[in-house]
């Protein structure tokens, strides 16, 4: 199963992009609106690129009534990722989202770098969304942490349903000329081809400690790759940095990822999910 | 590839593409880079797209050297265009804003053309329309262009001071901006950009934008 | 000044490259001996590299006895890198270095992802070995935490003199064939280019909250990346996984960081620290 | 480059480099790879480095890809080398094994040499030892070596099990063993290996270790 990861494609600017997918999930959605960061937003780098958008997007109130109609639509299912800097903006944005029939499943960015506000725990935001839905709530994680499996298994205690592996890390690109920062908010996520045998660990050490459905992202660029995260544990993943150099990706992904799990006598994708770890059990036992 | 002055003109087998509306662009790989370019379309002979390219940093310089035979990935044609039911056009270019302009003379049967260069070897470009009046600093587009702007449609593209002097003689002139982009078909909002108040991506709301 | 990063040289197998760098840097000692991890320990990725080493040494008392009257033999200023699992260990490997005149400054490692036993707080650690020695106290931080710039305000609050940032993040490779992680350990320290934008924002925004000196290093290849190292706020660059396939670096990477400076029309690497908040200075003021 | 049955022969200038020992390596740029690989001297001739590759992985087959006149950083020689003041010298290649011999043999004088390969395209390598006695599976090298190992002082390089084997018959043999090596010189301690209860780093200890 093949996602978009958050805010790298917007289904109604693209939707044949969208439709190619097995499921949309939207930018991350704010309880008010907000304009976001101010340019320069995004920068190459050498095997990756960094973004500091900060979250640009209409506020929940538009999403419902005005976006949410379109997207469904397009005839994908719907997930929503959902953002702020209180456990009550992930109350109030999950309440919003709870009696919507066309949102699958809801997405809690726990980790966006270029919001400089200290989010409260991750537990504690999962415990407050909690309450507010039935919905499936996967608690999106970034890679800074001393032990990201141990805030796996804490969001996992406080009632996630799923995880989603990695957010961005927090980078720095200077201008050729000037060495000043090239971002206008100087430091931001750093996405792509590099981030990938990170995002790999967290998926494979999260899967280990939690047993909880991944939806793996980091570098993702191959079926290859997509084949790799599904191994590591994860069993869903996300395209985001390849989607900008590639709106074609995900069926070729998907077309390519096929032929990686024929050629090793696989039949779907769900029969990769966390094979890496299988010598490592045997050896336990 | 040949080189045209200082640029580059970069000619890509068509595929499957439709060559757009004038002053659309296309987003092009540049090898050995993640993402791709922005590039708007200078010429469609039948058959081919052909794009002109100033080297200004890794992409662009690596596609300056791009060995005939090679595959690039290329995607559009992308954003607005500019409007072509203007009744008296001039286009004004500077540097390699120049770019978009032979594709749109084409469309507009050979308007008049204003093009302003930071050097002579720049200034060769001007092969590429070859009734444009040009000229080269210290002498700016916006000299000659005070006293044409009054009997014309203004569309110009080049540099953002430049576009801001158009703007200030010609307030209805259609400018074509520029803006980092990595996506260049909405997905990754980099390219916002600030529009009557409001928060637009460029590369779907423009290039393109009226002055006013 | 260019530095080699801890566990990449050693200067009694290769001493004409010790020789090239302004100091040298000891592969990170702990109390008793230590065998490391089992092989594999080493994989590359697409952009950079992992490491499983496991810090194998042969303890402090090894160290001083035999080694270090070899390495003052090279004639090159010598930092020894410190590491355990307890700020007692850190205390006790202090009090061992602090009398000899042979050491010029101490690194504490508080870093290392291939030690599994969770270390306590940075601060903690840094009270402890202040407490035992007067030498220059460098703490070596991994880029994996939320915070980077407050876990080295921690750290000056304690008592260090100076930051080295940064060490690995956690990484997973899976083998080609058999997808299970090519490593012994399984997951292991990346290192090398793709970790540079990382880096560059953890000495940026340290050497904002902090200013204090900081050995910068994580990706550097060339001199250009140096001088965004010292650009960023470094007062050193180290060089690491670079040295594994340029024992040259040092004095290459020397030559084209002077190279840089001057068409910048500055005389020496101090002149480029912190030149990348200039602008950000002034906008504030 | 030349094919060499299932190799590739690279043969790189040997600028200021000395050959070395028989049975010391180089490690060798791997084209677009961060990590240079480690590559026995195969061949010394006049002038010249020759190595002998397998196309294994991504380095390797980067390796075997490199153009004519394409410059490649090598640094060594590195490690141990052969013992070579042995009085009746046998050379056992397994498979890409063989690498090693050639420059052994020439600093022997062509004593004995026995090769196995996993098939017969594998084994027209045997060319760079012509008087070379060669096995293809499924016959293993220990088949014939059983019979010759009394007489002799046994050198040998090949894949693990094949260097156990050996051990097994040839206990005072000299094996060349592999190890992933990131650095080749010291620097990186990642190949380290048990050897008689303590830890060594095969780059600088090895790659060549008696048997016993
Ligand atoms: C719609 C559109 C159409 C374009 N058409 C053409 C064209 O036909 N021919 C052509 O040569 N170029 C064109 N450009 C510009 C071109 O896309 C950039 O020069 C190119 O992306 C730079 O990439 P680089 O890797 O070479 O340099 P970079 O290292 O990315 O940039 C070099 C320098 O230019 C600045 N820069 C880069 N991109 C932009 C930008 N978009 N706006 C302002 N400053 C920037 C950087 O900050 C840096 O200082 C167009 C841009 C847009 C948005
Ligand atoms: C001292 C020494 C001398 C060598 N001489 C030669 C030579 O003359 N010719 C030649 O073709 N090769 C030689 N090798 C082996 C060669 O270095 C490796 O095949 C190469 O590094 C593999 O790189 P790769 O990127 O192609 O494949 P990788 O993707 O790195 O490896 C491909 C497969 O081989 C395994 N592998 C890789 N390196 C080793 C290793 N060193 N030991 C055991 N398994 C490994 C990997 O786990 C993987 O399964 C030598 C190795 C050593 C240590
Ligand atoms: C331009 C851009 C915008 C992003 N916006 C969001 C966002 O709004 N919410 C979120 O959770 N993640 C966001 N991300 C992070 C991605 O969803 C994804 O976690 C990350 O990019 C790693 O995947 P990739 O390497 O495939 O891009 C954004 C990433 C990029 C590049
Ligand atoms: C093989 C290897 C061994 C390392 N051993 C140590 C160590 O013992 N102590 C330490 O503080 N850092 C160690 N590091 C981390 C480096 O010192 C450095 O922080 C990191 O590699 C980033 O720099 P680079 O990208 O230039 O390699 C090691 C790195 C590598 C690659
Ligand atoms: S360039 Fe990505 S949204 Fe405009
Ligand atoms: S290969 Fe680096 S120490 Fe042996």
């Amino acid at each position: 199963m093949i996602l978009n990861a958050s805010g790298c494609l917007d289904a109604l600017a693209a939707p044949e992009v969208a439709r190619s997918l097995d499921a949309f999930v939207t930018k991350t959605v704010t309880p008010q609106p907000r304009q976001g960061n101010r340019p320069v937003r995004i920068a190459e780098t050498e095997h990756g690129m960094l973004n500091s958008i900060g979250l640009e997007n209409p506020g929940i109130e538009a999403l419902v009534a005005e976006k949410l109609p379109r997207l469904v639509e397009l005839g994908v299912p719907i997930w929503v990722s959902v953002g702020g800097f209180a456990a009550t903006d992930f109350a109030e944005l999950c309440a919003a989202l709870d009696e919507r029939d066309e949102v699958t499943a809801i997405e809690l960015n726990l980790s966006c770098p270029n919001v400089d506000e200290a989010p409260e725990s991750a537990a504690e935001i999962v415990v407050a969304a909690r309450a507010e839905t039935r919905k499936p709530l996967y608690a999106k994680l970034s890679p800074a942490a001393a032990d990201v499996a141990e805030v796996a298994r804490a969001v996992q205690a406080a009632g996630a349903d799923g995880l989603s592996l990695v957010n961005t890390m927090r980078g720095l690109v200077l201008d050729t000329h000037s060495l000043e920062p090239t971002l206008g908010t100087e430091t931001g996520g750093y996405s792509g081809p590099a981030l990938k045998p990170i995002a790999l660990a967290a998926v494979f050490r999260c899967y280990r400690a939690t047993g909880m459905p991944i939806v793996g992202m980091g570098g993702i660029t191959t079926g290859r790759d997509a084949l790799e995260f599904l191994a590591a544990g994860a069993s869903v993943v996300a395209l985001g940095t390849v989607l900008f150099a590639d709106p074609e990706a995900p069926a070729r992904v998907q077309a390519e990822l096929m032929t990686e799990l024929s050629a090793r006598g696989l039949d779907q994708p769900e029969d990769a999910c966390g094979i890496s770890h299988r010598a490592a059990a045997t050896t336990v036992a | 590839m040949e080189g045209v002055g200082a640029y580059t003109l970069l000619r890509v087998e068509r595929g499957g593409l439709e060559p757009g509306v004038p002053g659309q662009f296309f987003m092009v790989e540049a090898p050995g880079r993640l993402l791709p370019r922005p590039m708007s379309l200078c010429l469609a002979p039948a058959g081919e797209l052909g794009f002109l390219l100033e080297g200004v940093g890794p992409g662009t310089r690596a596609l300056c050297e791009v060995e005939p035979g090679e595959r690039l990935y290329v995607f559009g044609p992308l954003g607005n265009g500019f409007r072509l039911d203007v009744e008296r056009p001039l286009l004004v270019g500077g540097g390699i804003g120049i770019a978009p302009f032979p594709y749109v003379a084409q469309a507009l049967g050979d308007p008049p053309v204003l093009l302003g260069f930071r050097s002579e070897r720049h200034a060769e470009a001007a092969v590429l329309l070859p009734n444009a009046a040009v000229v080269v600093e210290p002498t700016y587009v916006t000299e000659p262009l005070a006293e044409l702007v009054e009997d014309h449609d203004v569309l110009a593209c080049g540099p953002e001071p430049m576009l801001e002097a158009v703007r200030a003689l010609a307030p209805t002139a259609q400018l074509a901006w520029e803006a980092p982009m990595a996506c260049g078909y909405g997905a990754c909002y980099g390219c916002s950009v600030e529009i009557d108040g409001v928060l637009k991506r460029l590369c779907i709301d423009g290039p393109i934008l009226e002055a006013a």
